[in-house]
């Protein structure tokens, strides 16, 4: 959300924000979903259409900007978090989004990345997380697991992959958040929330990639298996999973467990409660690296969200503070310093 | 403050001064306050810093020499000089490394007490040269100035280390009562610099009037010497570097569009000085951006001017090489910026803190795809100032990146400035586009400019990007007939400039048998070597590029009326290959890549070899 | 396997077809099959693969075509063919975009049932073409291809949606009774592709078999062609495409040289398939690492060069920019290395996957300081294999980086390779430095190459950097002279290579009126125009250039001998602008940057245009 | 440590990695002692000096490969971590160590560190932070504390640092310790730890620049505050400092806090237990962030070590396999596919 909040007199709808352009993903693919799901947000997320930018890399994901009936910038392959800097920094007012892929925000643009969360700028940064490169066509990407076979690894990847939350809670991220294509209505609620966040708010989406990596986050999305996969987390709740809310998340140390809640040994009372505003990183590390360990869940929803200073905040403060100390400064006293002396 | 003195006063016209020592001597400060305070009486003056790329070699090295090298004078004054008049050696190597360059019966001022079996050996010399008759050919002056330092010390209650730290006061102290300059514009530098610190701020001060009454008292000098005042034109003057200038030069030209000023950079020398004096200037709304690296540097300055800022960003070779992919970006979207080179030693890391002129090709060539940039360069410190409000007007005038090249020799040499009253500068006039009516955001104005939308315009709402855009709509398109237009369309909006800036002006004869063709910071080293020559009766004309592309539009007609062009550069004749595919014409190339400017005398050298015989006539 | 059949057989000599249709129908896989067979039946061909920037662009949208070009012949074939004499159309947008190109009278294959309301709506048809008689200067033959794929696999238990992806094989099958080709070669294919899914493989190649024997059996073609197999020289011949014949060329450089090959590099198009083929080549010992970015890729080839690999960095024009600081590291360290970058249509992102020559300035230029590295250019898909051992030859021998440029072109494009065998490749001697006697890092040897060592050679350790080195010991040095000297000798030691590669070969006449001189992509299309001007009598010669810096030592003479130079670019006259510089002579600069390769007609009437009313006598 | 361990047969000496180059640093450097102990570490690492690469970016740190007698590359900016990935994975033979600054890996070199860490690649990355440009004479660094004045940011820098630490472990980093230029002991018993590990060893080395940012560490090696501000790990070991071991370290949920070992009411039973080696990164995670509370003290030693797959190792497993596998690769059957055809 913008610095200086700047609502719109009348209330948009979806289609406010739905461009005269084609869109041009697969039929089938997850970032239908997630353009969608902003178009619907945005007319609640109380910001002026012409005061929102959209600024992405290069990749499938990287093409929203043109699809959004907002400002927007297409740019270059990894660099768009950091495009998007310069234009906050230049100009606070605005409500500045990055779109962006998991090759385009992991690989190439890892660097602007973790100091983007680490300067605190005040961008919502959605990356749209399919585990593969799609626009060229199906490369393994940072994320994707060890193992992968692609065209570029004919004979499965070698590397572990990134998890991209440990990640920006290790670059100290004030806003880290995951949530799925395949969920519209939690995905909704992360970007109402992203967009509440005074600060860098990552928001992780997993995105399916129907051509090049179908079917990746499956068993988080479909029926069968999404309950007992998926732990949902909620600020001030226990942490409860599983079909029947029968499972329950407790720590064994610093790890942790799935506890039964049916056969009574274990209540709710026995189970994590969420503090997504520990100003301590480490309930939120511990969760991010929940999936280390096979068989547990995967944990959506907010994972931390604490204030400070943002970047772009701290230079307007110092510029108010230097002017008003040194009063503003014209040309004359500019050119002329003290160590002057005259010809004639 | 000249003291009254019973001692002979010799007026010279001009004066080369260079002071050298360890990195760790202060002899940069030295040399620079030297340059202001002569500034501020009034001589015309040129600077040349040189220092290692080390931060403190260590003392007494060879390696770890410092210099600063200062040509003063009563009339107009091109270059830092050829061959100093002065050398003032702190140690032995500064003895070593400096004394080739000395002129012919020179004055050395030594430091005696650096001079020990020590720094002799690290220096190479079997024997203290102070004490055999090595350097009878020249007048040698030591002085025990480390000690003389101490004593005038002994009770400020200061540590033996910054004690010795003072030392380059006393030299400075010293030198100034030998060519008779005022000591307050040091005195009260060192009280606001020192305030933190009164009392090293004391022992400077004291340091520094004890070497100079010990001028004025010591036999050492038999003779003191004057330089008067430059017949400057008319004016307030102010001393000022190539970097210092640049910086201004963007905050006049953000004061004169009224845009607000965007640095997004990553520190590199020799460039970073920009950064820190922008950096400075946050109460004229300012803002400098330190970057996590140069692509991040350019990359946040695209994005700011797309918000509306007249956005800048400055580097040296090896950080141009990274802000190439992104200077494509703002060549596709078409969006205002100046980029900024300093060129430094190359290729690679190559010699960070010396002078080279070898990015030309660079900023004219080297891109991928059809990627038309304008490329301006800079010829002396003072037209950094000029040069920048002009890469300015470009680059928003025209919806474009521009490069603005300047060298290490030009960033940190300094010279007296006329500071220019604010109605000289021009105007920057910006039209943002408002209306909804009729908006495309790759529609053309009669300068082939694309719109500017202020984000935050109701109605305006579009996306650009770095993919091929359609005419007009800016959609993307893969049109073959589209892109190849665009591609043109590019091009000949970039080749429109010629026709909006001034034409090339030859200096003296307009045609004949030679002319001398320079751009960037070889100005000087050509302006002097000509001017003697003529003096001497030669024929020769003078012609200095500040547009590197487009050219100039009677740039080819210019040259056409010269028998000979003598095209001298710090680089492996890069302009020469530009002019010979642009004109089809074989200029004389001189070149030399040592990381130092020209000296006039190879110019003239040059110059007198090319003549042959005739002198032009 | 030719049936036998009533149908008349027509011989042609040669034929143009192109396949045309959504990003999803498989056009792609048509194609390569295509030719694949042809091939193998003998005909010498040349393809045009051209598709949108998009993945899967949404059905029946005029952006979403993609489409496959191939021009197969009896006798030689230089281009993908100008005119198609047929164009399979599967659906209203494919058939909108290419029916332009046609030949008058040509052959139109159009899948009726994807002629629907929507889609001739999204083409921007009012009435259905195939309907109305638009259509009748054509041969069309309408073929509900859907439906029949359909009736086809009615009991094949797939779902819809993978019955309709199998139509393409359809058309295939079709088309190969059409062109008298057999299906083993795809039954084949089919097999080992789909092995995992035995349904779909069976499902495939029923579907290709329909197609077939409804070409057979149907009354719409009353005629079937064939076309002889070519005369090509004897030998054992394969098809190959260009980025795949650079990787084999690489691995036979590694296996020649005894070196072992690594890769770094980052997905890029049209350059990633260089990665995926090396990346199946590991028990050849090949190592591809595919870096976070492109400056890790070069960065990572660097470290692996200073461990002895021969080591090599994929990319295209963007991630080319983000190289540009790192090759001037390989130049300062004097390391062997190979950039390979295949060109795409720019500025920026530009055209991803269209061609374009637009990289040579950038190549040959683009570097900050005096940064010298040789460059090289392919010309066909099979020449790919022979200049990238050529590229390693000379990086080995000179010890430094070569630039290999290709483009999008000859990169996805293939043809008929004679396979070379191994006794007519070039040995590739590699002389790792052992002796601890007089060793130095930066020694010339008689190529004024520096020594290579093998890390891990005792007694050997030493530092390099990119620090200016000091000649001979590569200490760091900040020596004025120094540096000049070495300036000149990197630039020397490149220059030198000139000595060690062929002369430039004119084709035809020697001298004359007029000669055609081209690069990299566009030699298939002017041999062509020149062939086909020779034949009417038109006196015209060409010349190729594959070496563009150092240009070839005759290049100078050869070009004087003509009395005009017509130079045919995919850019804006880049080659045309070294020429001039290099030789002070004005060839005539004939661009297109339109992101497709000339047609050699294009060509034909420039040279005609350029030869006036005489024909070159 | 190499993988093919490649022992010397002679017992090599400090002056043995000794090179014949000056040392060009300022005097004072903190510099200076970190390459003192290294030389005097290195007999005792078991590496044939001849197999040892020295390989770094620009920066006055980045000039150490000159002064170590071993194979040396004095690389650019920021592309240290990306030239020693390459040369390892041509040559796992080798033992390949990165010197560098806080500018040159964390703010120019962040993505190619990540990307090394995620990878696990066998490399021992030897970080001088010293919070600032050095080399370029005194800028503030992606380490520096908010606030910083330098010489471009004259009111003061408005950005968060980095936790160098907290970002190795949130990119995965197998091999994570701090130690400090002032503490000879300490920095050579580090310097041999990040040698034996195989896999990414990032040790961090908090270093003095006395031109331009003198003192930066100097609670942490002074005599009179250094035991009460640092915490020493040891493997095993109850977490204790403070001049008389009066104070220990325990936990409070997720928050380290100090007790007080004297007054009787804790004892060192009741102080956190330091375990390198726990597979999970929470506990370094925690000991990390430990001072991101004034007050606490600054943890030096190992905090992580793990072992799995380095992604050179990766390379070469898959190679061998895949040469059992299809039989090593001639010029012949490259070139001779299975669909060429004859003309004759
Ligand atoms: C400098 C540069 N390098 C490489 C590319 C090629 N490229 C385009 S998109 C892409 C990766 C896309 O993956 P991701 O960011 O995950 O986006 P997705 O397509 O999966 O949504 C790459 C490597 C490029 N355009 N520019
Ligand atoms: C591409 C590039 N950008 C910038 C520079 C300038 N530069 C050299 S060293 C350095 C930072 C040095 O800081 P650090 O890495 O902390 O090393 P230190 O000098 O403090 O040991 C910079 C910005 C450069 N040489 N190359
Ligand atoms: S390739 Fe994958 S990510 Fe890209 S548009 Fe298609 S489905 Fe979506
Ligand atoms: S500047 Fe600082 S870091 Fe660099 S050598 Fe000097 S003291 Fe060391
Ligand atoms: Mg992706
Ligand atoms: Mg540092």
């Amino acid at each position: 959300m913008a610095n200086n909040i700047d609502t719109p007199e009348v209330k948009y709808t979806a289609k406010d924000f739905t461009s005269d352009q084609d869109v041009r993903w697969c039929p089938g693919c997850g970032d239908y979903s997630i353009l969608a799901q902003v178009q619907r947000t945005f007319p609640d997320i109380g910001v002026k259409k012409e005061k929102i930018v959209f600024v992405s890399g290069i990749g499938c994901s990287s093409r929203f900007p043109y699809y959004m009936n907002t400002y927007g910038f297409h740019g270059i392959h990894g660099r768009a978090a950091a495009i998007a800097t310069g234009l906050k920094i230049a100009r606070p007012d605005l409500s500045v989004w990055v779109a962006t892929g998991d090759g385009d925000l992991m690989s190439i643009g890892g660097n602007h990345f973790i100091h983007t969360c680490r300067k605190n700028v005040d961008l919502k940064i959605l990356l749209f997380n399919n585990r593969i490169y799609g626009l060229t066509k199906g490369q393994y990407s940072p994320t994707s697991e060890k193992g992968k076979i692609t065209k570029s690894t004919p004979f499965g990847s070698v590397d572990y992959p990134f998890n991209p939350l440990s990640l920006a809670l290790g670059a100290e991220a004030s806003f880290v958040a995951r949530t799925l294509d395949r969920d519209p209505k939690h995905l909704q609620e992360m970007i109402k929330r992203a967009a509440q966040h005074r600060g860098t708010a990552f928001l992780e989406i997993y995105q399916n990639c129907n051509i090049f990596n179908d079917g990746a986050f499956s068993i988080l999305t479909e029926k069968e298996t999404k309950a007992d996969n998926v732990l949902v987390l909620e600020q001030g709740k226990p942490m409860v999973f599983g079909k029947e809310n029968d499972k329950g998340i407790k720590l064994d140390g610093f790890t942790p467990v799935i506890i039964d809640l049916k056969e009574g040994k274990n209540s709710v009372n026995d189970c994590l409660v969420h503090d997504e505003k520990d100003p301590d990183p480490i309930r939120a590390f511990i969760l991010a690296h929940m999936t280390d360990r096979e068989g547990m869940p995967t944990p959506i929803g907010v994972l931390r969200q604490v204030s400070k200073e943002t970047y772009d905040a701290g230079v307007e403060r110092q510029i108010k503070y230097v002017t008003e100390k040194k009063g503003e400064g014209t040309l004359d006293k500019l050119l002329f310093n003290d160590s002057t002396w005259e010809a004639n | 403050m000249a003291l009254e003195t019973e001692k002979e006063v010799l007026g010279l016209s001009e004066v080369t001064i260079r002071f050298a020592g360890d990195s760790g001597d202060g002899m940069q400060l030295t040399g620079s306050q030297f340059s202001d305070t002569t500034a501020l009486v009034g001589n015309d003056l040129g600077t040349l810093p040189d220092y290692p790329a080390e931060i403190r070699a260590p003392a007494g090295t060879l390696y770890g020499v410092s210099g600063f090298q200062l040509h003063f004078s009563s009339s107009d004054v091109h270059t830092p000089g050829d061959t100093p008049d002065v050398l003032v050696a702190m140690n032995p190597a500064a003895l070593k490394i400096n004394l080739k360059d000395l002129k012919e019966g020179g004055m050395i001022i030594a430091n005696s007490d650096s001079f020990d079996a020590k720094n002799l050996k690290m220096a190479g010399y079997e024997k203290n040269p102070l004490e055999d008759d090595s350097l009878s050919r020249y007048k040698l002056v030591s002085i025990p100035i480390t000690s003389l330092t101490g004593n005038a010390l002994q009770d400020s209650g200061l540590s033996m280390k910054e004690i010795t730290r003072c030392k380059n006061f006393f030299t400075l102290g010293l030198t100034y009562w030998l060519f008779n300059r005022p000591l307050e514009p040091t005195l009260n530098w060192i009280e606001t610099k020192f305030s933190k610190n009164q009392a090293i701020a004391d022992a400077n001060a004291k340091v520094l009037k004890a070497g100079y009454y010990f001028g004025e008292n010591t036999e050492l000098f038999t003779t003191r010497y004057t330089v008067e005042p430059a017949r400057l034109p008319k004016g307030i003057y102010r001393n000022v570097s190539g970097n210092e200038a640049i910086a201004l030069g963007f905050v006049a030209a953000s004061q004169r569009s009224g845009l607000p000023l965007f640095l997004g950079s990553y520190p590199i020398t020799p460039a970073s000085d920009i950064l820190h004096y922008l950096s400075g200037y946050k109460n004229y709304g300012v803002k400098t951006f330190q970057a996590e690296d140069e692509i991040a540097g350019i990359a946040s300055a695209i994005g700011a001017s797309y918000g509306g800022s007249l956005a800048i960003t400055t580097t040296s070779g090896p950080g141009m090489a990274l802000k190439t992919e992104a200077m494509g970006l703002a060549v596709m979207t078409e969006l205002p910026l100046v980029i900024i080179n300093i060129q430094r030693g190359g290729p690679s890391t190559g010699l960070p803190t010396k002078t080279e002129q070898a990015d030309l090709f660079q900023a004219v060539y080297g891109r991928n795809g059809e990627s038309p940039i304008p490329v301006l360069a800079t010829s002396t410190p003072s037209d950094c100032f000029y040069m920048s409000l002009e890469a300015a007007r470009i680059a928003i005038k025209y919806m474009t990146p521009v490069i603005l090249l300047s060298d290490g020799y030009i960033a940190n040499g300094s010279e007296p400035w006329r500071i220019p009253h604010v109605d000289e500068l021009p105007e920057i006039d910006v039209h943002f586009w408002e209306k909804k009516e009729g908006f495309a955001p790759y529609l053309r104005d009669e300068n082939l400019a694309r719109p500017w939308v202020k984000i935050g315009t109701p109605g305006l709402e579009h996306r650009i990007g770095g993919l091929e855009k359609a005419h007009i709509t800016g959609n993307v398109s893969y049109d073959p007939d589209n892109h190849d237009f665009m591609v043109r369309m590019r091009a000949a909006k970039v080749k429109k400039i010629e026709d909006d800036i001034p034409g090339l002006e030859v200096q003296h004869e307009q045609e004949g048998e030679l002319l001398v063709l320079g751009w960037g910071g070889t100005y000087g080293a050509i302006t002097e070597a000509v001017l003697k020559l003529r003096a001497q009766g030669k024929k020769v004309s003078q012609a200095h590029l500040k547009y590197l592309f487009p050219f100039q539009k009677n740039l080819g007609e210019a040259l056409k009326r010269f028998k000979k062009i003598l095209i001298p550069e710090i680089n492996l004749g890069q302009l020469s290959t530009i002019i010979r595919s642009e004109f089809l014409i074989a200029p004389i190339s001189y070149t030399k890549v040592k990381g130092l400017p020209f000296k006039s005398s190879e110019i003239q050298n040059k110059i007198l070899e090319v003549l042959g015989g005739g002198n032009g006539k």
